[in-house]
């Protein structure tokens, strides 16, 4: 991991707010995170913990009434997508980053051919004709697998299967070289079989193109399989996060550690009981002032309710960059390898 | 339905939510308020001006003299070319056309749902229905509505009376001339409830069909019909008042918004307060009505209303 | 000078279907047809004969009718051409008079060469026509606007079934009249000119005409009177209120004339009960229960303001009668004593009657039985005003009313099939309009002879509709049909139109309803007529300048 | 697609023959004659006669075949000597009118430029205010211009044209004299004079019926666009950095117009079945006006085939909208 | 738990059972084919035990639990449940027959009507067929909702006030009013964020100890299946791959398909992730309207020869208690022709009949 360079995305202090009639959805608070060159961010967490709003918060994708970014700095290369221009920010979008989305089967336009999908993009960032974007086009198609491309092109996306329509959508976000992947659950609506010709693809092509990516799930097998680093959400909030190994081998959240328990072994000893995390997601209604994770959290003392915890470094980097937790509580080092395999 | 238990605790129902969220649509409140006032006026309305709308004076000499007069403290507003009471008329009137709004409406869902249930659970009615409801959707419905006035008026007219029975007719000629397009929203709704885990836990369980379609079809069917339902009266009124425009409805003696401003409009340019007021009262009834209608679509819309 | 005032504009609201007078519908379409098809003779506003294609008038003094009134000879003027320039034979006109007696034609105007033995045709300009009986008024075919000539050449394979589907014949007529058609669309607009070989080289004035439908009589009235659009329209029957205010937009005037149509109050006789067997219901087999007292008819007519009843409906466009039959003035009564209403006299006489209200609800009643009325008419704004304004009177002197409307299409179909026709009367009392065509009221008042009665035997045909039968009234019909003698006539037909009106009630007459239309302040020579088509002097018509 | 577009056909020839007894059935059976339009000056036995040779007493069975006959067969004969010149139809009986007496094809044929004009001219006006205020209020969702045009449809839906067309004579046409209140038919647009009174004389029923169209046009449009604005592609085209005019006006759009044209499609047919109403408000003597005037005259094959005209409209635009629907969407496939 | 040593009688009997669902196109809407959802499926069910049945989407399982409770009428074959032919019952018989089987949904939210309150729900298959008086009904939906740990507080509450937890539980206390023998679970754990998942296969696991329910438990999800089935049955385009014991199944899979769905399960640790071998398959499943005319995994297969592609090859116990439709392991590859694969012919001599 190329450690100290300048990451090509840092985020800082980002909070996103719906403003509903019921009031306030803070669906995102003080998240920061970044990313290097060449990188795999694997970010995890429940459903409704904040991923989604997260990304799409940075490139400025949420439908604007009801979605408002109160703080926070998103600096692409140094610069902070959040103070841009419109213009300034359609060029970042899809050329410097781009976003494949969860559901393959709605995010591609029914109506226009997928060749079209394609080329709309590279014309209006790379200003390629007509022709010369079409040949792009297929070579995309080819690198991610699509056999007889050419023809493809002229194809709509019902005609394609749901994997085919995924490669497509990954072929977009790489149509101009982005500097920045980011992908929300791409593999989520998909097979087990076909899921696994995505994330082969996927290593494949950063293998090839060397580019940061950042990739949202709920699965934590796909994360073991793919990231470097992963970034652990819940309730909005980045809870955890640690390169790849160190997060399974040691877990320090309670929220962390309980998912990793809940989840059964496809190998090994058959567990006789599953682990349960009791309890509701919290309901972002108001800036949390204490910990959101309290109410579920079997290590619960009094500062939890009376504190939201900060980040802080676990393995004495700073935080950021290695292993850091926002917990009160202190985890047992290291025989949490044993909890983590057995 | 049957409900097993009873009620401990007062359940908050799915309709709080849809009157939560319809509370939030301006029009539609506005809408809302409007139609109360209306149908106030028309309902509460002859209670408080006890003046009989077809009270015409016998005396002649004086008729003669009261007929045809702008607004005054004694007939607000003013009377009508044989001296009555264009307020008593109004109401009478308004009477007759929410009635017949609403009363067209419930025979257009009833048939319409009926239809729509049918072709939508039971796949072997479906094609006939289907083709039934085609058949009807391409009739051009109003020389159809106006044979049918021909048609059945007389007879209808001599079991029920004159006003009772043009009343049932033009109810009925509207209601089986404008069922089709509620019939497919229910047909298009249980086809996709039918498929539902629901409806297949419920045949798991063992519940005949009648019971699936009145306990887990009809309830879930009712947000798609509501909003057909609303925007039925304001189609039916509007129909009605073509049909009086017409000279198609209701006799002439026998006041409606429309007929009044079919009446009305013989003295346009003389009298235009006469076609003023019901058309105001026409367009003011369908307009909110139909921002009701609006305000229901998005109450209903589990997708605007879950946000 | 022939078409030197350039375009006229009419507007015939209910626009002609066809300009063919003996495949006609209505009015409308003999009126319009009267620009391009002319009889041998017409009626003038005051009624009388006028020639048209005919030297002079034949009458009994001048030898053309004979003395036993079986044969009248007409003779035509010389060198007639028809607007194609052929020249205009009595063939012609025997012709039309095989035309519309063809009994597969339906020919509209067939009543008008009734009791025709055969027509002979001498020579090329006479017309010589026999009658089975002796007629004392034999100005019916080929008279007015409802017995044209037609052009025999144009219209040789349009007899009997084939009537209808000559189009072109019946919407460009070839005719002698003073202007001749450019263009015909069906109930919508007719396109004429001057007809070139019109008989009077002077005439007419306006070189071309366009005679436009749609709408209603009150735009029609709108388009003259106030913006102008048009220099004549038909039938403006608007409200008086209306007539008024268009009257003071100063653009126009209105013309109106009296003919002979009644808007009348018919009792029925017979008993209409629904409890009655169909078949027997309103038959002469069950009398009303009360409508046979005279008092009670008298009573009814009494309590009716005849003025008032003009002043809301018709205005300039009509007056109160007493009158079946108001015109002309020599067949019309004088009686005029049911004008003044007379709300007490008629309670008076329900009283002695025996209708009283005995349980105080403001009913009348005698034998338990109360004094219920069913008042039946068509659909129609002015009726239905009448209607209620009659309601009220009746029930200010005790009696209960009942209304009840019939559309137009059915009440007057005549479908024997359907209860709600006039002819059925299952009603106590209904109001129509009827008059009667030309100016002898002789088949008019024939109809209220006994056998004329309608019934389930004749399928409700009879014109009878009171179901008024009396002996006296047959046989004094009778005379009339032999009477020549226009004085001697005069009096029968005032005698027997008291009979049916203020001696026995029987009819109820309200309105003389005259006609308006209304003619623009530059169009000159409009007169109008109401015993022939209102266009009758089209040929005279001029613009003002 | 042929196979669907043929069976569909399939199925609209027994839907029609159907429709085609419905009505004539319905028709037949009005209680009124055509005899009453025959003034009561004429004799009964001359208006039995008047009835019998128009034909109205034969059975009905004998009446449907023959207008069956003539509506299918004698007409197009007709038709085809008419545009080529032949005599197939060797003078054979067509749909006669019982009012007129004249081929009910003819009148139809006479009447339809009028009604094709303005009822036309109101669609079409009605489609190109539509489309723009339904896209932009449903782009800016409870915007002012949103709020206005939902309010301004609203009113153009609930007011019946019959009001707003007496209203709009009345100040217009009378008051200020500014426009013709009769409709003229005779008019030839020969030239800029007579095509600015034909324009002239066009302007209030276009209104009338323009903004009429034009509400329901544009809910139509708006509620579509508002729909497909938050479906995921949208965001997909966001996050390719497309421009917000090539997101809306695009790709939104394009999917928007599928329903909405379709929509505008089944409104044809009443392009030709004419507004009865507003045909009947501005006097325009066109389809519509014959309807409702032959309906008052009993004149039942001139109803008959009227109505079944628009019937075969009304099932042939609901099959192009079919159609289109499957051409302008490729999701949709027809087998 | 239950192995080899057989016990007679199975509560669940399945016999060739095939579930088509007719295809009509063409000008007159002929029935030109079939979408074979189900193919020829026979399978059975011990009292007591759990049968994970596995697939990828579309492959049948949904169907195949469907048609064992007649929710759809099976086109062909025999469904013995508890002594009965439940796919020959009459519509009478059959309603007395449905409290022994019952079925538990994937989608909480979607298997609940969103008008009725939680105890019409669960109360409503007692009103079906029983007669209980309101009050006993009131106890038993009580009852069960303290089965399965609903508080009785609910009761009158309505879906949407639910988490998607607890509402899964409203679906399993309505299958279980009736006392069943034999649940079918259509993927019950889908629609559930992973930290609610093993809230509710916990309480299927407490149930049947507690109940002794049979259980039909359809997922996708490999290590869930795992985790709760005692043998599990891969199906693939309408028709099993597989059927083995769990435990053998997933250290050693027979079939190739079954290995290729094992290995590209993800495995969440990253050490053992990056040592398992995946085996990407290339392609799509094929669609079941119109499948390959020999086995139907030969389009993917990676070992596929000549045979695979023209007969499709029956389910054969090949080893004790493991049955598979494989070519590789039946014996016409044995007499066959060329390309016979080195491996694991030596497993295939059980001649298993069935
Ligand atoms: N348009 C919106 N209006 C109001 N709240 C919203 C909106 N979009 C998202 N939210 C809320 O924001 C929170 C975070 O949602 P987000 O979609 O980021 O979750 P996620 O982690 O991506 O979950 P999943 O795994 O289900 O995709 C949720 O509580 C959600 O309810
Ligand atoms: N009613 C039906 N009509 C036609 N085809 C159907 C029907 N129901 C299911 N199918 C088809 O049968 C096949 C099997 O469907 P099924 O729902 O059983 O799959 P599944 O294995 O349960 O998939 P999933 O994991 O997505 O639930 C699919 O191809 C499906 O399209
Ligand atoms: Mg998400
Ligand atoms: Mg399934």
């Amino acid at each position: 991991m190329p450690n100290g360079a300048k990451p090509v995305l840092q985020v800082r202090g980002l909070k996103t707010v719906f403003r509903t009639r019921t009031g306030e959805v803070h669906a995102v608070n003080n998240v920061s995170f970044h990313l290097q060159r060449g990188e795999l961010l694997g970010v995890v967490g429940e459903s409704g913990s904040g991923k989604s709003v997260t990304m799409m918060s940075l490139l400025r994708l949420l439908p604007a009434p009801p979605a408002e970014i109160r703080a926070g700095e998103v600096l692409l290369n140094g610069r902070d997508l959040l103070q841009m221009g419109a213009d300034e920010l359609r060029d970042v979008r899809g050329g410097k980053v781009g976003f494949v989305f969860q559901d393959p089967m709605t995010s591609l336009n029914p109506v226009f051919t997928v060749g079209m999908q394609i080329t709309e993009a590279l014309r209006k960032h790379m200003g390629l004709s007509k022709a010369a974007a079409e040949t792009r086009a297929v070579e995309l198609l080819q690198l991610v697998g699509i056999p007889d491309a050419r023809k493809r092109l002229k194809a709509f996306p019902h005609q394609f299967s749901g994997g085919m329509r995924q490669r497509v959508m990954i072929a977009i976000a790489l149509a101009c070289d982005p500097d920045v992947l980011i992908a929300d659950e791409p593999t989520t609506a998909l097979d087990v079989t076909i899921q696994a010709q995505i994330l082969e693809l996927v290593k494949e092509l950063r293998a090839k193109l060397g580019m940061a990516i950042i990739w949202i799930t709920h699965d934590l097998g796909v994360i073991a399989g793919i990231a470097d680093r992963v970034m652990v959400m819940y309730g909005g909030q980045v809870v955890e996060q640690a390169p790849v190994r160190e997060l399974f081998a040691n877990p320090q959240h309670p929220y962390t550690r309980a998912l990793l328990k809940t989840i059964p072994k496809i190998s090994g000893e058959r567990e006789a009981r599953l682990k349960v995390i009791e309890g509701q997601p919290p309901m972002l209604s108001a800036a949390p002032s204490a910990c959101p994770f309290r109410e579920r959290c079997e290590y619960r003392h009094d500062r939890c309710n009376a504190e939201n915890p900060l980040r802080r470094a676990v393995d004495g980097r700073e935080v950021g960059q290695g292993h850091d937790v926002a917990c009160h509580w202190q985890a047992p080092a290291p025989a949490a390898r044993e909890t983590a395999h057995a | 339905m049957t409900d097993a238990t009873q009620v401990i605790e007062a359940p908050r129902s799915q309709w709080r939510d849809v009157w939560d969220q319809f509370r939030h649509h301006k029009g539609a409140m506005a809408g809302l308020c409007v139609l109360l006032l209306i149908v106030a006026f028309v309902v509460i309305g002859p209670f408080v001006w006890r003046v009989d709308g077809t009270y015409i004076d016998p005396d002649a000499a004086k008729m003669i003299l009261g007929r045809n007069k702008p607004p005054s403290w004694a007939h607000p507003l003013g009377t009508d070319q044989v001296g009555r009471d264009m307020l008593a008329r109004m109401m009478l009137g308004g009477k007759v056309s929410l009635a017949v709004g609403l009363v067209a409406m419930l025979v257009s869902i009833f048939i319409g749902t009926t239809v729509g249930v049918l072709s939508g659970y039971f796949r072997r009615l479906d094609g006939l229905l289907m083709r039934m409801t085609d058949l009807f959707l391409s009739l051009p419905l109003l020389p159809l509505l106006l044979v049918l006035m021909f048609l059945y008026g007389n007879l209808v007219k001599r079991a029920f009376g004159p006003e009772l029975g043009t009343f049932l007719l033009v109810v009925l000629g509207i209601g089986l001339t404008s069922w089709m397009h509620s019939a497919r929203i229910v047909r298009g709704s249980v086809l996709a409830l039918k498929e539902r885990e629901f409806v297949l836990a419920a045949r798991s369980i063992g519940t005949p069909a009648r019971r699936i379609i009145l306990r887990h079809i009809l309830p879930n069917v009712v947000s798609a019909v509501m909003v057909a339902a609303t925007l039925g009266i304001a189609g039916a009124i509007i129909t009605e008042s073509v049909l009086s425009f017409l000279g198609l409805g209701f006799p002439p003696d026998f006041p409606t918004w429309g007929g009044l401003l079919n009446e009305g409009y013989v003295s346009l340019t003389t009298y235009p307060s006469r076609v003023i007021w019901p058309g105001i009262a026409i367009s003011l009834t369908v307009l909110s009505v139909n921002y009701i209608g609006d305000g229901l679509r998005d109450a209903l819309d589990p997708r605007i209303r879950g946000r | 000078e022939r078409g030197a005032d350039g375009h006229v504009n009419v507007l015939y609201w209910q626009a002609p279907s066809t300009l063919n007078a003996y495949l006609s519908s209505g009015t409308k379409d003999v009126e319009v047809g009267s620009l391009v098809l002319e009889g041998l003779a017409g009626f003038n506003e005051k009624g009388e004969v006028i020639p048209r294609l005919v030297e002079s008038i034949p009458t009994v003094e001048n030898g053309g009718v004979s003395a036993d009134l079986k044969q009248i000879t007409w003779k035509l003027k010389p060198g007639l051409l028809w607007s194609d320039g052929t020249a205009v034979t009595s063939k012609d006109a025997k012709f039309t008079y095989e035309y519309c007696t063809h009994p597969d034609g339906g020919c509209a105007q067939a009543a008008r060469y009734e009791g025709i033995a055969s027509i002979e045709t001498p020579d090329d300009l006479t017309v010589v026509i026999n009658f089975t009986d002796p007629k004392p008024n034999p100005y019916t075919a080929f008279v007015g606007a409802t017995s044209p000539i037609l052009q025999a050449a144009q219209f040789a394979n349009c007899l009997g079934a084939a009537a209808s589907t000559c189009t072109e014949q019946n919407f460009k007529p070839i005719g002698t009249g003073p202007f001749k058609v450019v263009d015909f669309k069906v109930n919508d607009v007719v396109q004429l000119e001057a007809n070139p070989n019109y008989r009077d080289p002077a005439k007419p004035a306006f070189a071309t005409m366009t005679v436009k439908g749609g709408g209603d009589a009150q735009a029609a009235a709108r388009a003259v009177m106030e913006t102008g659009e048009f220099d004549y329209a038909w039938n403006t029957q608007i409200n008086p209120e209306q007539q008024e205010q268009m009257a003071a937009g100063g653009k126009g005037v209105f013309l109106n004339g009296y003919g002979t149509l009644v808007e009348r109050v018919e009792m029925n006789l017979t008993d209409p009960s629904p409890d009655l067997a169909e078949g027997e219901r309103s038959t002469t087999k069950h009398p009303h229960p009360f409508l046979t007292d005279i008092r009670v008819r008298k009573a009814l007519s009494m309590a009716i303001d005849r003025q008032t009843l003009v002043d809301i409906g018709y205005g300039k466009a009509g007056r109160a009668t007493c009158n079946l039959v108001p015109a002309p003035e020599l067949y019309a009564s004088a009686n005029t004593d049911c004008i003044a209403q007379d709300i007490e006299g008629a309670k008076a006489l329900l009283d002695e009657a025996g209708w009283k209200d005995t349980d105080g609800d403001g009913i009348r009643d005698k034998d338990g039985k109360k004094l219920h009325i069913l008042y039946q008419t068509s659909v129609n704004p002015v009726r239905q005003d009448f209607q209620a304004v009659i309601k009220s009177w009746w029930e200010s002197i005790g009696v209960e009313v009942e209304l009840k409307q019939v559309d137009a299409s059915v009440f007057f179909g005549g479908d024997a099939g359907s209860p709600d026709t006039f002819q059925k009367f299952y009603a106590d009392v209904e109001m129509y309009a009827n008059n009667f065509d030309g100016t002898d009221p002789e088949p008019y008042l024939a109809q209220y002879l006994c056998d004329k009665i309608p019934g389930p035997d004749n399928q409700w045909q009879g014109e009878n509709i009171n179901r008024f039968c009396d002996p006296a009234y047959d046989a004094l019909v009778k005379e009339l049909s032999v009477t020549a003698d226009m004085a001697k006539r005069g009096e029968i037909a005032k005698k027997l139109n008291e009979m049916l009106t203020k001696d026995s009630y029987v009819v109820v007459p309200l309105v003389d309803r005259g006609r308006l239309s209304a003619a623009s302040n530059t169009l000159g020579g409009a007169v109008l007529n109401t015993w022939d088509s209102e266009l009758w002097n089209a040929s005279d018509w001029y613009r003002i300048k | 697609m042929l196979t669907y577009v043929l069976r569909r056909l399939f199925i609209a020839i027994p839907t029609l023959l159907l429709i085609s007894v419905v009505i004539f059935f319905l028709v037949d059976l009005a209680p009124g004659s055509p005899a009453s339009e025959i003034p009561l000056t004429v004799p009964p036995e001359v208006r039995a006669k008047i009835l019998e040779s128009l034909g109205v007493n034969a059975p009905f069975h004998v009446r449907y075949l023959l207008w069956l006959k003539q509506f299918f067969w004698v007409e197009p004969m007709y038709a085809i000597d008419y545009l080529f010149g032949t005599d197939y139809a060797q003078g054979a009986q067509r749909i006669i009118s019982y009012s007129s007496r004249s081929p009910v094809f003819n009148i139809i044929i006479e009447r339809l430029p009028q009604t094709l004009t303005v009822i036309g001219t109101a669609y079409a006006v009605a489609i190109l205010i539509a489309l723009p205020i339904g896209i932009y209020s449903a782009y800016r969702q409870y915007s002012w211009v949103d709020q206005l045009g939902t309010f301004v449809s609203m009113v153009g839906y609930s007011v019946p044209t019959f009001f707003t067309g007496v209203v709009l004579i009345v100040i217009f046409a009378v008051k200020l004299q500014w426009f013709p209140s009769i409709y003229d038919t005779t008019l030839r647009i020969t030239d800029w004079g007579s095509l600015w009174k034909q324009i002239h004389q066009m302007i209030l029923p276009v209104a009338v019926l323009g903004l009429y169209n034009a509400a329901e046009i544009s809910r139509y449009t708006r509620s579509s666009m508002l729909e497909n604005l938050s479906q995921d592609y949208v965001r997909t085209a966001r996050a390719k950095g497309m421009s917000e005019r090539v997101v809306v006006l695009k790709h939104v759009a394009r999917n928007s117009m599928i329903p909405v044209v379709t929509i505008i499609a089944l409104g044809l047919p009443g392009v030709f079945g004419g507004a009865i109403v507003t045909e009947q408000v501005f006097k325009i003597n066109g389809i519509g006006a014959a309807l409702i005037g032959a309906i008052h005259a009993n004149d039942l094959p001139m109803v008959q085939t009227i109505t079944f005209i628009t019937a075969i409209l009304i099932v042939t635009f609901n099959l192009i909208a079919d159609i289109l629907y499957g051409v302008l969407d490729p999701r949709i496939r027809y087998d | 738990m239950l192995d080899a040593s057989r016990q007679p009688e199975p509560l669940v009997r399945v016999e060739g059972l095939k579930m088509h669902f007719p295809i009509y196109t063409g000008l007159f809407r002929s029935h030109t084919g079939d979408v074979k959802a189900v193919d020829g499926v026979s399978f059975d069910i011990l009292p007591g035990e759990t049968l994970g049945l596995v697939g990828e989407s579309g492959c049948g399982k949904s169907t195949v639990g469907r048609a064992l409770l007649r929710l759809y009428e099976p086109t062909a074959g025999r469904v013995i449940i508890d002594g009965e032919d439940v796919a020959h019952l009459s519509a009478e018989k059959l309603r007395q027959k449905r409290p022994t089987m019952q079925m538990v949904f994937q989608d909480p939210q979607a298997s609940l009507n969103p008008r009725m309150t939680l105890a019409g729900i669960i109360g409503e298959p007692l009103d079906e067929h029983t007669s209980m008086s309101r009050a006993e009904k009131t106890q038993r939906i009580y009852e069960l909702m303290d089965q399965v740990g609903l508080n009785r507080r609910f009761a009158n509450r309505y879906p949407h006030e639910f988490s998607g937890g607890q509402r899964q539980r409203i679906g399993i206390a309505r299958a279980l009013a009736l006392n069943p023998k034999f649940i079918v679970c259509d993927e019950p754990i889908a629609a559930l964020d992973v930290s609610i998942q093993a809230q509710v296969v916990n309480l299927l696991e407490d149930l049947q100890e507690r109940l002794g329910l049979t259980y039909l438990f359809i997922s996708h999800d490999l290590s869930m299946v795992r985790h709760l089935a005692d043998r599990v049955a891969v199906m693939y385009l309408g028709r099993i791959a597989e059927l083995s014991p769990s435990k053998d199944l997933y250290s050693r899979p027979l079939h190739p398909y079954a290995e290729a769905l094992l290995s590209a399960v993800n495995e969440p640790d990253p050490e053992l992730a990056a040592r398992r071998n995946r085996i990407i398959l290339k392609g799509d499943v094929p669609s079941p309207a119109n499948p390959p005319q020999g086995c139907n995994f030969c389009t993917r297969c990676p070992r596929v020869f000549d045979l695979c592609r023209q007969v499709k090859p029956d389910l054969q116990e090949v080893e004790p208690g493991r049955f598979v439709a494989c070519h590789l392991f039946s014996d016409k590859t044995t007499a066959g022709t060329t390309g016979v694969p080195e491996a694991r012919i030596e497993h295939n001599q059980q001649g298993a009949s069935k």
